[in-house]
């Protein structure tokens, strides 16, 4: 793809926000577009970490965890609106994830996963464990941005936030940050000698991933309305980097095919019970990692050898 | 309240000797392969039904249990790392650690899916060696499968040390362990000792999921709690350090019971992971682990 | 502008709709009288509490086929439309939307836990669905006073206040409650803390633990060693069973009084053994109790299609599907609006007893039957059934 | 008991569009030292890696004696009699000297009296680590570590030794000592040993015959005193193609 398409990307998901909220969908394929969009976000921030920078974080759902919580402190507590939160909530995470990085980061290779894995776990507990604060599993309740069950503007804003991502995405991947971030990913050691600063690309990687990762928790609260503890289970975090390596790590377009994929396969078996959506997903997302090792964008783009150059980002 | 002082001490290195079991072939595999399995716990998991299976259902004596949790754990950790690893290490991609730590990962949450689906989510109960509670001079009181399962963990991790300090097959994973490219040049053929690894990985995991179901119970999650206590003892360890699995294990296990009792009964899991993460940060080689490795 | 939109989709929703039932009366049987759907939204899966899930849905599934063996209600068969809330707030309130919407169900029916039931009550208000709960404890439930939700089964304020003289008589002076960090656990000890009040010489020390834990050795030793002389345990998981075993083993002397039909579940008795003899259990169910005709039939189908006896919420949950057939009997229609205006109304045989709702606006007795008593069950020996149990003390 | 080596044309590719060495033809005498010098990126290492069974031969025959080897495993290769001793640390840092001795033996481990003689022989073999057996590798200096690695490599009885650049990394005093011993081990005249090295005038005073490689193909060859006299033309040679970009 040329620059211009990847331009062209973010347009096309705000015209289709805007297209599908004229239309008028059914409430439940809405859903799953919108919460199609937190999985997005998601996925792509920890693609953009992970499959660019080489920084395979598993505290990522606790980033958007602490943006969720973060909003409903803000809305019910602080009075302020959901809208602004969308805006403050990005700017809080980026500054958590940016410490989380000072204290994780010091950490090298497979002990980054363990680390961020023990920060998460260690936030469920409390989440659960401090009601008083979270209201533990009885779930935190915050008014909507629209009150009732509408949902064109959430198919708007979505699709606004799904543009933005990928605004920031070029942004990054095109820009001296994304050489940087690649270079530390395939030989840390080698962009070391060259002279690049490897802790501060690092922490920029993760604040900007954070950001993303608390706007996606900051409209999961605005529009859910309700927030449990559950939401940050290592199972979610499973599924956000299942979607990230289906579609293809460190492919531009990766997550978003992985977040296809996954959001119509669980649409499509959820009836058969939760138990079978689950032995699905994971065996589908085990079977890519085993045989199709850089995701389906890699596998197809191998079908279409010509077109291998401009897929590649 | 030394009388709950002295009976939290000893809950706590009792529960601590069953931790440093779980956890002690998480760090061989990684010592030898640098591959974080993540799919250890599930190790336990089905290790622990196939126990329920051979006592509850064939209504074989316990003891038949033991052996056959230790014999599928093996067999599950044999077929992960031939089926899901090897392709993986013995592929030319880069960031190999991270990508078996996904690999590991989703293969877990599948297993755990599709335990769910078979066996159902209802607790299951293993009978112990002896299922006795014990009140010693009234002061102390334990169930004596507690005290079974910490001496046949004991044991078990002493049979261990003997094989990796007095065997070839420990030599090997020595070599392995200290010095790759060394151990390839004598002639150590990597996939014989790392098949042996995962074997003894999965048979002690099964193992203790076995010792430890008469304790607590059995069920498709059960693995994810194994897992999470495995991980922070190898780590506080040492990753690939047998000696620093132990000791952790047992740290971790006082460490525990000591705060749950005495500062917050509402915070069990987060005292480790606290632990996890203050070693990390002001050691990141594990208590017990040497600086320098290829970590 | 953005009103605008609402508005356009709005009304496109509703003719999309209208069409999609235009299409499925035209499709289906054309002949006989639309079918009924009820939705059944409850914890089909972990980490929700997939145990008493299993028991719901047999509940639901038996209730249906009986129904639909003598008839249908007025000649039209009921199916149900199932949804799984994992036990989480937002599945639960998301799911309970498809039902209305996609199964375009008549009443939500099934609803397990009390945090997902209060998400799902602002979903109900929205579409002006019924949503009946049975074993939802929260006080919240009722005393919001929505219009939409009714409860046939009791409340964490009451429960606690019928829990008191039932302390005082034993003669404990220092009891520990041991809480699951949930609705559940901490709803009922927050009302019990306030409901001993008025018992001033009874102390109340309220243990919190991790619901999902495996290990509650820690948190016993810690109880035994405060030397209590009543336990009382309030969790859904396997910490019921747990907290038994393991109190024991650590030389906890004091009587355990453990959640309600928890030591009738299949597996109490195999993974507690011997530790499980005295334990005492409230319960809402006793072999005293007067079983009407309808829960007659009901026991008896349950037992020749599932080989063991209902527990007491399933007594309950039948009552809130017959308590739907009642309003649809009553309106002659199966619209969910009409159901809402019937529902506070309706009188019929339940289980145990006449069922009608108290409707008093303001109180936590608004839309709420709570026509049971309470019994305080002893287990004396391995293996003691709710027959073998022996009866303590009632509270009505 | 050692044999002689030959190589021809042998090709190694890591991966399949770029080949490292395009067909090197090499003969080494037994019991002699044949030295291998050449430009960076000449393929010096990646000859011995080939011949050693840890990089992929694509193409070419090697004999080891009677012996074709091309085709086994690096494990087989060692049972066949090669020992490589690679250019990167490969010491056991946390046994001792003697278990890192034992490991030498390891294809023949069943044999216990055989391996302890050769322990013994092997320990003996080296001046400056002979006292330190009982000290862990890893306390040594990177002078010692590498004739630990080289007695290690001569625990198994090996018919060929591979060397490869033994001294980078080291001090000067340090090359110094292990070249004293790599010439005691020539004399010894009891094992074929092929030594690629960077140290050109090192190589040339310890090799009987030397081989240049140029771009993974063979240069020139000659006994060691004929190519020191025509050492300048040669090294002016690699200076060019270094210049022109080529070599690697």
């Amino acid at each position: 793809m040329t620059k211009l398409t990847h331009h062209l990307v973010p347009l096309l998901f705000v015209a289709a926000g805007l297209g599908l909220s004229l239309i008028g969908l059914r409430p439940v394929v809405a859903d799953l577009l919108i919460l199609s969009v937190y999985y997005l976000l998601l996925a792509g921030s920890w693609n953009l970490l992970a499959g660019f920078a080489g920084q395979y974080s598993f505290a990522h759902i606790g980033l958007a965890t602490a943006g969720a919580y973060g909003t409903a402190a803000l809305v019910i507590a602080g009075g302020l609106s959901g809208w602004a939160t969308l805006v403050i909530m990005p700017l809080a995470v980026a500054l958590l994830g940016g410490g989380l990085g000072l204290v994780a980061l010091r950490v090298r290779g497979v002990q980054l996963p363990l680390i961020t894995f023990a920060f998460a776990g260690a936030f469920a507990v409390f989440l659960a464990a401090a009601s008083d604060i979270t209201n533990g599993s009885m779930g935190l309740q915050l008014p909507k941005l629209v009150p009732g069950f509408d949902r064109s503007l959430y198919l708007v804003l979505g699709g606004i936030l799904a543009g933005l991502f990928f605004i920031v995405q070029n942004w990054m991947i095109d820009g001296k940050l994304g050489l940087l971030m690649q270079a530390i990913r395939d030989n840390e050691d080698i962009a070391h000698g060259m002279g690049v600063g490897i802790f501060r690309v690092k922490i920029a990687a993760f604040m900007i991933t954070a950001a993303i990762a608390g706007l996606a928790g900051s409209f999961y609260a605005n529009y859910v309305g309700v927030l449990a503890p559950s939401m940050l289970s290592m199972g979610e975090m499973g599924y956000v980097v299942a979607m990230a390596v289906i579609g293809g790590l460190g492919y531009r377009y990766g997550p978003l095919i992985g977040v296809v994929i996954i959001r119509s396969i669980e649409y499509f078996v959820r009836g058969f019970g939760a138990e079978y959506t689950l032995v699905i997903i994971t065996g589908i997302a085990l079977l890519v990692v085993l045989f199709f090792r850089e995701g389906v964008i890699a596998y197809v783009s191998r079908l279409m050898p010509r077109q291998t150059a401009r897929w590649r980002s | 309240m030394t009388q709950l002082f002295v009976q939290s001490l000893l809950l706590g290195l009792l529960q601590g000797g069953l931790y440093a079991l779980l956890a002690v072939g998480l760090s061989l595999v990684f010592g030898i392969l640098r591959v974080v399995n993540f799919a250890h716990g599930e190790f336990a998991m089905l290790g622990s039904f196939a126990a329920v299976f051979v006592v509850d259902m064939l209504g074989l004596p316990v003891w038949t249990g033991l052996i056959a949790a230790a014999v599928a754990g093996a067999a599950i950790a044999y077929a992960t790392n031939i089926l899901v690893l090897r392709p993986i290490y013995l592929s030319r991609m880069r960031q190999k650690g991270e990508y078996t730590i996904i690999a590991t990962f989703l293969l877990s949450q599948f297993l755990i899916a599709a335990a769910t689906l078979s066996f159902g989510t209802t607790y299951r109960k293993l009978p112990g060696l002896w299922d006795q509670n014990l009140a010693i001079f009234d002061y102390i009181y334990l169930s004596g499968n507690r005290i079974v399962a910490f001496v046949a963990a004991i044991a078990m991790i002493a049979l261990l040390f003997f094989i990796v300090y007095r065997t070839d097959i420990g030599r090997a994973w020595r070599a392995l362990t200290q010095n790759p490219l060394g151990a390839a040049v004598v002639g150590i053929d990597v996939n014989r000792y790392a098949n042996l690894a995962f074997l003894a990985s999965g048979a002690f995991a099964g193992l203790a999921a076995a010792l430890l179901a008469p304790l607590m119970f059995v069920f498709p999650a059960s693995g994810v709690i194994a897992l999470v206590k495995a991980f922070i003892v190898v780590i506080i360890g040492g990753l690939g350090s047998i000696r620093g699995t132990l000791f952790a294990g047992l740290l971790l296990g006082v460490v525990e019971v000591m705060c749950t009792v005495y500062i917050d009964t509402g915070y069990t899991d987060a005292y480790g992971f606290a632990l996890m993460i203050a070693v990390l940060l002001f050691r990141p080689q594990g208590l017990f682990g040497r600086t320098g490795r290829a970590v | 502008m953005i009103n605008n939109i609402g508005k356009i989709s709005r009304r496109a929703l509703l003719a999309s709709m209208t069409a999609a039932g235009l299409l499925l009366a035209g499709s289906g049987s054309a002949y006989a009288a639309e079918d009924i759907t009820l939705g059944l939204v409850s914890p089909l899966s972990e980490p929700g509490d997939a145990r008493s899930g299993d028991a719901i849905k047999k509940t639901a599934d038996l209730w249906v086929k009986l129904i639909n063996g003598a008839g249908g209600i007025g000649g039209r068969q009921v199916k149900l439309a199932v949804f799984d809330d994992q036990g989480k707030v937002e599945v639960g309130a998301s799911a309970m939307e498809r039902a209305i919407t996609e199964a375009n169900a008549s009443a939500i029916l099934g609803i397990w836990s009390s945090s997902v039931a209060l998400a799902q009550m602002e979903v109900a208000k929205g579409y002006n669905v019924p949503l009946m709960a049975f074993y939802s404890w929260s006080d919240d439930i009722t005393a919001k006073n929505y219009p939409q939700v009714f409860r046939i089964g009791p409340y964490n304020s009451q429960i606690a206040a019928q829990m008191v003289p039932f302390v005082k008589d034993r003669g404990y002076k220092k009891v520990v409650v041991l809480a699951e960090d949930t609705a559940y656990g901490l709803g009922f000890a927050k009302a019990f803390e306030e409901a001993v009040k008025a018992a001033p010489d009874v102390t109340v020390e309220v243990v919190q633990f991790q619901a999902q834990t495996q290990d509650l050795t820690a948190v016993m030793s810690k109880v035994a060693a405060s030397k209590p002389d009543a336990v009382i345990v309030q969790t859904v998981f396997s910490a019921t069973n747990l907290s038994i075993k393991q109190g024991r083993e650590v030389g906890l002397k004091a009587d355990i009084i453990t959640g309600w039909d928890w030591p009738l579940l299949p597996d109490f008795w195999s993974t507690v053994g011997e530790a499980g003899v005295g334990v005492v259990y409230p319960t809402f169910s006793d072999p005293s109790l007067n079983i009407t005709a309808t829960g007659k039939t009901f026991v008896d189908a349950y037992k020749a299609a599932y080989g063991h006896e209902p527990a007491i919420f399933q007594y309950y949950l039948w009552d809130n599907f017959n308590a739907v057939k009642a309003a649809i009997e009553k309106s002659g229609s199966s619209e969910p609006a009409k159901l809402v205006e019937t529902l506070p109304g309706v009188t019929f045989e339940g289980t145990i007893g006449p069922v009608f709702f108290r409707n008093e606006a303001g109180t936590v007795n608004f839309h709420q039957w709570d026509k049971f008593a309470m019994f305080f069950k002893k287990l004396n020996k391995v293996g003691d059934g709710e027959k073998e149990a022996e009866l303590v003390q009632v509270a009505k | 008991m050692s044999e002689a080596i030959t190589i021809k044309g042998l090709r190694v590719a890591y991966e399949s569009d770029i080949e490292i060495l395009r067909g090197v033809d090499m003969l080494g005498g037994a019991n002699t030292l044949t030295a291998i010098i050449g430009p960076n990126g000449a393929g010096k290492s990646t000859l011995l890696k080939g011949v050693a069974g840890v990089a992929p031969v694509t193409g070419g025959e090697i004999h080891l004696g009677g012996q074709r080897i091309e085709a086994l495993n690096a494990a087989q290769r060692v049972g066949a009699g090669v020992s490589f001793v690679p250019q990167e640390a490969s010491v056991f840092g946390q046994m001792t000297v003697l278990e890192n001795l034992r490991l030498g033996g390891w294809h023949r481990r069943k044999d216990k009296a055989w391996l302890e003689r050769r322990i013994a022989f092997c320990g003996d073999l080296f001046h400056s680590i002979k006292p330190h057996l009982e000290r862990r590798a890893g306390d040594l200096s990177g002078g010692q570590q590498k004739l630990v690695e080289i007695a290690r490599g001569l625990v198994g009885e090996p018919r060929l030794l591979l060397l490869d650049e033994p001294t980078a990394g080291l001090s000067p005093v340090m090359v110094r000592e292990v070249y004293r011993e790599i010439a005691r081990l020539k004399e010894s005249r009891s094992v074929t040993v092929l030594l690629v090295e960077q140290n050109v005038r090192e190589a040339l005073a310890v090799a009987d015959h030397v081989y240049v490689l140029a771009m993974g193909q063979n240069d020139t060859d000659g006994p060691a005193a004929e190519i020191a006299g025509r050492l300048d033309g040669i090294v002016r040679n690699w200076m060019s193609r270094e210049g022109s970009g080529m070599a690697s």
